[in-house]
């Protein structure tokens, strides 16, 4: 699905600032218009007096992967943030055009409740979206993330790669069509690495548009089509990640 | 919306009555100010009714922070508060499932408050007894439902059970001295004739921090750090 | 700021006034005497603490909805002023009921709503000075100032329903007060008024000042 | 003059003027270093 619209062709809906009002995100919710999954337009952010973020436009589309790369505290968890409602912009508006049930996040944070096993953390999940997965399909996805033999152990025991992996698992079962990623592969051992850089095909094979922050930038560019480069709070580079050059680059 | 609420406290109270911090810390902290307060008179002499229900929802007061505190940091151990606010999970509905969860297990602990207070204060219920079940609902219900709104004030913060309770221990104020007042009477045995007037108290406790609370809950439980 | 400087010998001037009202105008009431005097400076401290606490709702909700800086800083402000007002005002009230009634403490219903405020905003300035990150603070204290303040109403009448049990002596001291008196107390409300505003708005702008030294720290760059 | 009435008076006026003094002085206090921290970022701008 090759994207021949850029973000500027795109209707554009009313600016409206979300500076104020309700801590609501923005959701458009009535199908997709072309294949924009997400917009971001001119978002900016503060922690009370220090300014992270200024004057930011990206979008993501259907079955790309968009790989937000910068250094330290430039800013990529915090706009991941606040493209998935977690945060809320302090300037600018963004416009998700995907109902809530259909987004997921993974995060450094695995999601899990240590006492609770694999299979109750995925049911207890499957429910916040208001999903009821059969026996069948529960172990499907573990197996499909090579947990099966350990469904029943509660997640606490599980090492770090195990854990990312239920994490995963639990990102299948949602079926989304636009995914969050921040910093996934970090602790993972190789063949679990692996295992998540062949599902994000996967999901972006599925019609996912897939928004990845990331600090390995030499080994996760070949799996984006889109790079955005951010830099003193700002957009360095915003466009395809054939032509971006990691030159200069020291993440 | 309830539904998922419902699935909320259902996981919270499978995690915190198996095994959880908080249900076993409220009650041995309850017990032991029951026990520490039955010393406050010469063995002999008998607590009046008032003390003993002063004594009851102190106890409680304590255990509704102890659990209120235990149910929110579940969240903060795997990081799940960020699954939560990703997934279409209304912040509401997470407030009115903690809510639900802290309300049970603070029944749970009063379960055990009150043989405490029979046996260490001795008393025993000479007035009604449906009017002692009403009032602890009715109690419990406003103290669960600000706990739940105040849990998620002090999470992620250094000493935030004593930073609760400085925060929710006033504000408390009036629906606990309604539930001193109507157990005093169901202790003592003569009701106190302006029960009806605590009881609209207690009622209008419940309606405003449930709407305070329902409505506030999102700008407090939030991704941010 | 200089309009400060003006609002600080504005309130000097009315407090003076203030003073001698209370001490040559107004007579002397015939069973309390001097002692009765405390009276015209305790009930103003108790009405600016809580119309401080009400400054603090609205700012709260201001904040609440737009997020700006300035309602969180007016709020810290206002809630400053009324814990200190409300602090004083109990001091002045339990000095007043110890001379005329031999008791510290009368479970007045007002007296006892101004000390349950009194705790609720200590700890509402308590998690103002907790190490939270700036946003979120803000944020946390704006939901707890509205919070703190829907309470008042329920406290207010629990403690009047609670006192009927222990007749409380205090003579609510609006009843029977000379035409003299009562302009006393008019014109006390007044000079203290001054001198609230001049306090909220002297912590205000020292709050906007130490955030914009914040921001200027931070690398001075201007935001969007 | 009733010792409680000056212990009253006293009291509040102290505390009072005592937290005027405190809002001058930090009133004071932060205007020198809002100025040092203008100078600071003209100076590094020129």
């Amino acid at each position: 699905m090759t994207s021949s619209a850029s973000a500027h062709e795109m209707d554009r809906p009313p600016r409206k600032t979300s500076g104020g009002g309700e801590p609501v995100r923005t959701h458009m919710g009535d199908g997709e218009r072309g294949d924009v999954r997400v917009e971001v337009r001119g978002v900016g952010k503060f922690f009370g007096s220090k300014l992270v973020l200024r004057g930011v436009d990206c979008a993501a589309l259907a079955g790309e992967a968009l790989l937000v790369v910068g250094g330290n505290g430039a800013g990529k968890t915090t706009l991941l943030k606040i493209m998935a409602g977690l945060a809320r912009p302090s300037a600018g508006v963004v416009d998700v055009r995907v109902p809530p049930e259909a987004c997921a996040y993974l995060g450094h944070a695995t999601f899990q409740y240590p006492r609770l096993s694999a299979v109750a953390n995925l049911t207890f999940w499957a429910r916040m979206y208001g999903l009821a997965p059969s026996r069948a399909e529960l172990e499907a996805v573990l197996e499909r993330v090579g947990l099966a033999r350990v469904a029943g152990e509660p997640a606490g025991t599980f090492s770090r790669g195990m854990a990312q992996r239920l994490n995963l698992a639990r990102v299948f079962l949602i079926g989304p069509r636009l995914v969050f990623l921040d910093e996934p592969g970090t602790g993972l051992d190789p063949a679990s690495q692996e295992l998540l850089r062949r599902e994000i095909n996967g999901l972006k094979a599925s019609g996912a548009a897939v928004v990845w922050v990331s600090h390995h930038l030499s080994a996760d560019l070949p799996f984006a089509e889109k790079v955005l480069h951010l830099r003193d709070a700002g957009v360095a580079y915003f466009g395809p990640a054939a032509e971006f050059d990691a030159g200069g680059l020291t993440c | 919306m309830l539904r998922r609420a419902a699935a909320i406290a259902g996981k919270d109270l499978r995690l915190s009555v198996g095994g959880g911090q908080g249900l076993v810390q409220a009650m041995l902290l309850g017990l032991l100010l029951i026990f520490l307060f039955s010393l406050s008179r010469p063995t002999g002499e008998l607590v009046s009714g008032q003390a003993a229900a002063a004594i009851f929802w102190l106890a409680s007061a304590f255990g509704l922070v102890l659990v209120f505190n235990d149910l929110f940091s579940l969240e903060e151990v795997g990081g799940c508060r960020l699954g939560l606010l990703s997934s279409p999970v209304p912040e509401h509905s997470v407030w009115l499932g903690k809510g639900l969860a802290g309300f049970l297990l603070l029944v749970l602990s009063q379960m055990v408050f009150l043989p405490a207070a029979a046996v260490f204060l001795g008393q025993d219920i000479r007035g009604s007894v449906p009017t002692l079940v009403l009032a602890l609902i009715g109690v419990d219900w406003g103290l669960a439902a600000l706990g739940a709104l105040l849990g998620a004030l002090a999470q992620g913060q250094a000493a935030r059970e004593s930073l609760f309770s400085v925060i929710l221990f006033p504000l408390l104020l009036p629906v606990l001295l309604g539930g001193i007042r109507i157990f005093a009477g169901v202790f003592s045995g003569e009701p106190a004739p302006d029960e009806a007037l605590w009881a609209a108290i207690i009622v209008a406790f419940d309606a405003v921090f449930s709407a305070a609370g329902a409505f506030l809950f999102p700008f407090l439980y939030t991704g941010e750090e | 700021m200089p309009n400060i400087k003006i609002l600080s010998i504005l309130s000097l001037a009315a407090l003076a006034v203030g003073q001698w009202f209370i001490w040559s105008y107004a007579p002397l009431e015939e069973t309390m005497g001097v002692v009765q005097k405390i009276f015209y400076i305790h009930m103003p401290l108790a009405w600016w603490a809580l119309v401080s606490f009400f400054v603090v709702f609205v700012a709260s909700i201001r904040h609440l909805m737009k997020r700006d800086a300035g309602s969180d800083i007016l709020a810290g402000a206002a809630a400053e002023v009324g814990v200190l007002m409300s602090g004083l005002a109990l001091v002045s009230g339990s000095i007043w009921g110890r001379a005329a009634w031999n008791v510290w403490w009368t479970w007045d219903p007002r007296l006892t709503t101004t000390l349950i405020m009194w705790f609720v905003y200590a700890g509402y300035l308590v998690l103002r000075g907790s190490g939270m990150g700036g946003e979120r603070r803000a944020l946390v204290c704006a939901v707890l100032g509205v919070v703190a303040f829907l309470d008042v109403p329920l406290v207010f009448y629990s403690a009047r329903i609670w006192r009927s049990v222990h007749p409380a002596v205090l003579a609510s001291q609006g009843g029977g007060l000379e035409p003299e008196m009562w302009r006393t107390v008019l014109v006390n409300l007044g000079a203290f008024g001054v001198l609230w505003l001049t306090l909220v708005l002297g912590r205000f702008g020292l709050g906007r000042a130490e955030e914009r030294a914040r921001a200027l720290l931070l690398g001075g760059r201007e935001g969007a | 003059m009733n010792g409680y009435v000056v212990a009253a008076n006293a009291a509040v006026w102290i505390a009072l003027g005592a937290y005027a003094a405190y809002l001058a002085l930090r009133g004071q206090g932060i205007a020198k270093r809002l100025q040092q921290l203008e100078m600071l970022r003209d100076s590094k701008d020129k």
